[in-house]
């Protein structure tokens, strides 16, 4: 497949991997700031490659992993009810509520569908007229021209049982919380390709600035992330802290300006809890005043709780690169895949779940 | 613990903490698996049974008689490349291939919800005739029961299978044995990325055909080359990946396996990479893998290609670390290739 | 997060520039995309479709440099 | 017509102008007759099948080797003296048993429903090994589905049972004869009544127990006593009535019964006046009919009296009319014994 | 069981059926009106006891073969609503309407219930609050009592969401019409008991008077028929034509006047069509003004529509007395109780489907 | 029609004349009745039951006359 074969070919990622180790000369910590990225590193075992000097640390990048218990439970609870199809992408119906998750809410009777577009779910919605349904709109950036789109859709096909339950997280405002840490021990980031497909790069120029800190958007594929590591150590050794587009091919500096056109219509800024961490302001979106009527929470009258979320588990943690899966007590012991204790250990670009799944240190 | 200690005794509220059924359980990977040990192996435990092979082999009076059994549930019933009734058939057929038997006859027995169309039974049933003249079976006894609307999903169908093996060879994992080679008997993946590409959401507009056939005359030709086979297993429910670790649990020895050498369909990869899904966890209805000994692969795969020309070698046995499983990566690392955790859920974000 | 696949348009449908859709191909399977963010596609090019909405115009000149920096680094 | 020409071609909609199945094509009566005759024999059409007994008796390398398979579906899971479990051994093997055969083997497949709850599971499986223990056969082999709930009723079992016959008789309906005994095992309805009572809206403040039990003991006394058994078959769905005129048109015979000798408890008595039901349709699945040489029907019913002191002699085999049952009424009149029509509904006005 | 036992002794029977024979001195076609007692007839083989002189012919007394197709078809229609729950007596479930029966309703997904009485679909509607609860109130005077009561505890109990479709006839209009009939051949009556144990004897005295016709209230076991068919010979052979009493245990000349008081209450009499019939002035009930709320064609706003009866099939003319099931050409050959054309074919107690079953033709 | 059967009343329950139910035994089987319409039927007396209401309490002595009249048909 084009754009995918060629970036996993053994000799050129060896050559990156070389070109690494001959550049590094003292220890760097590197986050990669997306789940897929991370999923990429664990699935072509790419830590194996690079010289001991490089730790990568997994970031907070993975919406199933930071989307609050609260809101879990707000789907849960919406599920459940008699009259709704809840739509939901795959990977979102296994994350742990503080009591159950959305398969179990399916094998108690609740209609669930797993959807691959939120596109899908309006269609639904038309063919199921007697029906609310509901889409579980997680996501960070590169999942909001989707979602934005499929409320765009409902409210011109004037669809009135169709709705939304927002999640959605913004990617630089994390990072901005990761540095500002006092125990931040981050020097360098891959930034989410992805995220900067739609966006563009602008946002991180500031970041870089003040927190003196290289950052270097990077791709998916084996060879993108080398490439990006190398970039990103280069910077370091230089001692040079400034933004660099590894993912040309799909990066523009502005980014998607026709998706940010309809993510402003359709969504505003708020502050947003994320799982484990905590409130981080202005780090997600809402739907706009003009499109609040989609809105499940506000459709099905949600009150507010205060949730409480697993003490024993060290994802919000892992997610801010504090720590590593392995240092969590419950890794692979109480917790693994198929019965999760943290987000984390669901979701396939969870840092816990891959880290579980492909761990090496299980390899000889 | 030992589960068949505890008789009479309240259920143990095994598996985790879930105390309900879920899709997972019959997902081919590790909750099936611990459902079936510590449910049923624990209460039913013989030493047949705790054989643990996909088939028994009976003591009967004379030679070795083997019996097989699969409920077959599949939605849609009918699906590009096959039906619920070749299904039915196929599976049990290559079950009792797997286990070097010669397949002869076949029970079926039917749970038909009520409302279903008869002439979509009748379909099925042509299906299966089909299939078992193919595989040149005989279908001797059988069931009908009707369930309440609501309670089934239009037929699901049992077969049980008896064959008998007419070699001295015993094909099963025990026999697996380290410098073995490990083949695969064609592309996978095929029968799951058909059925899910019917599904409402997940629908390409190209269709993918189920991999789904009968094995036995393949294996066939294996036995007449006079190879000396160790292992041979389908792989179904959970893909090659469930195969692989079960098989080397059960030969408590290691396997190492090349990914790049696995043989996909591009349609199959190209949906597997859209859906974020693993092929190898992808289930297969007309594949099986095959160990012997490296001095006999060469032929083997001949024998295979014959049969499928994208039949390969993709690893060997090794006695590292007994269970576990590698993957050598394409960019040329390894990993380990886990046992897949339950039902396979698109991922997308 | 944000799995998206490259992918290469073989038709297009729709005239709204919001209710543009393609036909695209992923190795040897084909699926519907929505095309309302990337008006300048055309049949042939190579998009990043992320939950069955395409992102991203692939561009071939700047993935060349990727493998041209390789070179640089002998 | 013969369906089985017709293959290939489209279904020609049998069973009369009824284009969906209904409960009453599981229901042990004509139309399920038909179902079989006209989809399922027609389309697996093969010797060993068209013997139509409940087992099919396989021609292996040496004896004689029986198998049979039937799915169970009951509800409620559980009910007064018994379960599904138990069910599911003792149905499986009382048709070997029917067959004259030994039980030795079963398989055990399962379809479970999502959201079932373990605990249940558990209960069931555990009936299930003691079934098996109490019948000294071996659960050899197994197999596990989950469905999505709304497709399943909680768990539905499979289960295939294999025997041997190691004595010279052939035990099976050609081999009735004219002037030879009809003997029931034991008071019938029970397990129809008991399982009726835990539907809402025609339960009873009182309590039916299930007549749910193996049966191969109390064939091998009978064949361990040395008697030419020439058929022996259990009453299960259609009940007696549907189990005499499947004999009696497998053996081309006419029987003949006296409804005041058949045994019934007063309790199940009562309940099928009260809901309008003919005890005579209702189902057993512990009780069975055996047909043997008059000489021999005294040592006959003092074996099966020592079992179940309900036992008794309710008939006899003529020649009269090929296929037809009569039934002499409590008042001495005569009347045919027709087959069940299907799905068995409390007739109230 | 006590008063079963006794009335099915055979030493009994075979003396009232010698003192039929040795009273009898030439033919008399008597009907019983009661299907009841038309099963026990069959079922218990007592044509085979009786002289050739004596005819017994099969009348209208079972509510499953009356019952309209228009009704029928109105069933069906509530019982494939989403939100209904359909309860019946069992035997109505079979019965066709012009293009289904109830029982294919519930095969393409409707909620269709088998009842033993009345008060259970009460309960039910009760249990079942979010659903409509509609009971198929057909019957004779017998069921009146238990139909009755089903409606006044659901009043008692505000219960909105239970309602009945309600098909009741009466017996004396219907016997009135057969006599009447220019083709009547039918000279003595057997009446039906379990009727009169609610309505009493007093509505037979103007047809005997009238019509100069024996009737004989009769039981339902071999002894009580057998005695009645004696008793009515009897009058025959004499002359005589008035109303007599064999089910005095069970039977009060006025009937159980406690019954007819809520019956009063909750019924008003009106004309009625009966399948394979036609209509028959007086011949029903329908609920009174009182209880019209609890009306199941209102609630459900059904319309009239004339429909058509199958014409191939007999069937009135076989619950009128002037054919035998056997002169139907349908009889058994596209007719039969697995696939029936009339009512008549359906239930246990249906003139076509009790010869079916107990056919006596065959026997040798 | 009208399939009634003869039952014993083992034990009565409900004040109100309207709700009063009883246990009725048949054979060897119980199942409760609605005793509303007949109110003077007691513990001990069998009555006829239809679709789960008592239509008719039966009177032994009245019983009787049919094996009266049985034994002066000799
Ligand atoms: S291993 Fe489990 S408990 Fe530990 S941090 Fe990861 S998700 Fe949380
Ligand atoms: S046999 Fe059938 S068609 Fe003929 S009268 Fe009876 S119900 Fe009607
Ligand atoms: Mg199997
Ligand atoms: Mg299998
Ligand atoms: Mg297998
Ligand atoms: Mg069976
Ligand atoms: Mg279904
Ligand atoms: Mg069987
Ligand atoms: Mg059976
Ligand atoms: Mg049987
Ligand atoms: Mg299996
Ligand atoms: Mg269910």
């Amino acid at each position: 497949m084009k754009y995918i074969d060629e970036y996993r070919d053994p000799q050129s990622t060896r050559k990156y991997a070389e070109a690494i180790a001959q550049l590094v000369t003292r220890p760097w910590t590197i986050m990669e700031v997306c789940g897929g990225q991370t999923h990429s590193i664990v699935r072509f075992g790419i830590q194996d490659l690079l010289p001991d000097e490089i730790e990568l640390v997994h970031g907070p990048g993975c919406p199933v992993c930071v989307t609050p218990v609260d809101m879990v439970d707000k789907a849960i609870e919406i599920a459940s009810y008699s009259d709704v199809i809840f739509c939901s992408f795959g990977d979102m119906m296994r994350v742990p509520g503080s009591k159950s998750d959305l398969t179990r809410v399916r094998a108690r009777g609740g209609d669930l569908r797993a959807v691959y577009t939120p596109l899908d779910a309006v269609k639904i919605a038309a063919a199921n007229p007697q029906k609310q349904v509901v889409f579980f709109a997680v996501g960070f950036e590169t999942t909001a021209p989707a979602n934005a789109m499929a409320v765009y859709l409902a409210k011109k096909q004037g669809l009135k049982n169709f709705s939304v339950l927002v999640s959605h997280v913004l990617v630089p405002p994390a990072m901005k919380a990761i540095l500002s840490s006092p125990d931040n021990t981050v020097q360098g980031f891959l930034a989410a390709g992805h995220v900067c497909t739609v966006m563009g790069t602008h946002a991180y120029t500031s970041l870089a600035d003040t927190y003196h800190v290289p950052i270097v958007v990077t791709g998916f594929e084996p060879l993108d992330i080398l490439q990006g590591i190398y970039m990103c150590v280069r910077q370091l050794e230089d001692g040079s802290a400034t933004v660099e587009n590894q993912y040309e091919r799909a990066v523009q500096d502005d980014g998607n300006t026709q998706a940010q056109d309809l993510i402003e219509k359709v969504f505003r800024v708020i502050p947003r809890k994320w799982r484990g961490i905590g409130t981080i302001p202005e780090s997600g979106w809402a739907l706009s005043d003009e499109y609040s009527s989609f809105d499940a929470q506000q459709r099905f009258k949600l009150a507010e709780a205060a949730t409480e979320e697993h003490t024993e588990c060290l994802s919000g943690k892992v997610l801010q690169g504090l720590k590593k899966p392995a240092d969590c007590p419950a890794f692979g012991v109480t917790c693994t895949p198929e019965n999760p204790l943290g987000a984390t250990m669901v979701s396939g670009e969870g840092a816990c779940a891959a880290y579980y799944r492909y761990r090496k240190e299980r390899v000889v | 613990m030992n589960r068949a200690d505890s008789f009479g005794g309240s259920c143990p509220v095994p598996l985790g903490d879930q105390p309900c059924i879920k899709l997972a359980h019959g997902g081919g990977g590790r909750l099936m698996q611990q459902l079936i040990e510590e449910v049923f192996i624990a209460a039913f435990d013989n030493a047949v049974l705790r054989g643990g092979h996909d088939g028994a082999i009976l003591d009967l009076q004379n030679g070795r008689t083997v019996v097989t059994t699969d409920s077959f549930v599949v939605r849609p019933l009918f699906f590009p490349g096959g039906d619920i009734g070749t299904l039915a058939i196929n599976g049990t057929v290559n079950d009792l291939a797997m286990c070097g038997a010669k397949p002869l006859f076949l029970t079926s027995s039917f749970i038909l919800e009520e409302g279903l169309e008869i002439e979509t039974l009748w379909r099925v049933v042509q299906s299966m005739r089909k299939a078992a003249d193919a595989a040149g079976v005989l279908i001797v006894t059988g069931d009908t029961k009707v369930v309440e609307r609501g309670h089934g999903d239009g037929i699901y169908i049992n077969t049980t299978g008896i064959g008998c093996v007419d070699h001295s060879l015993f094909v099963s994992p025990p026999r697996i044995a380290t410098g073995d080679t490990i083949l695969v008997s064609g592309d996978i993946g095929r029968h799951g990325m058909a059925v899910m590409g019917t599904r409402e959401g997940l629908a390409f507009t190209t269709q993918i055909e189920s991999d789904c056939a009968p094995l036995w005359s393949t294996v066939e030709a294996l036995l007449e080359a006079g190879l000396e086979i160790h292992c041979l297993r389908d792989a179904t429910r959970g893909g090659l990946c469930s195969v692989l670790n079960e098989l080397a649990q059960d030969a408590s020895l290691q396997f190492d396996v090349v990914e790049n050498d696995v043989p996909v369909m591009p349609n199959v990869r190209g949906a597997c990479e859209v859906l974020g899904l693993d092929v190898l966890q992808v289930a297969c209805e007309g594949r099986f893998v095959a160990i012997l000994p490296k001095n006999e692969s060469v032929l083997a795969l001949e024998i295979l290609k014959a049969q499928n020309e994208f039949a390969a070698m993709i690893g060997h046995v090794s006695s590292a670390q007994a269970g576990l499983v590698t993957l050598q990566t394409p960019i040329g690392s390894q990993r380990i290739l886990d046992m897949p955790a339950g039902e396979l859920l698109p991922r997308i974000c | 997060m944000c799995l998206a696949v490259p992918g290469e348009i073989i038709s297009i449908s729709g005239e709204d520039a919001l209710t543009r859709t393609g036909q695209v191909r992923y190795g040897g399977s084909v699926r519907e995309a929505c095309l309302a963010f990337v008006p300048e596609a055309a049949v042939g090019d190579y998009i990043l479709v992320h939950a069955g909405v395409a992102i991203s115009v692939l561009q071939e000149d700047a993935a060349q440099r990727t493998f041209r920096a390789l070179e640089d680094l002998k």
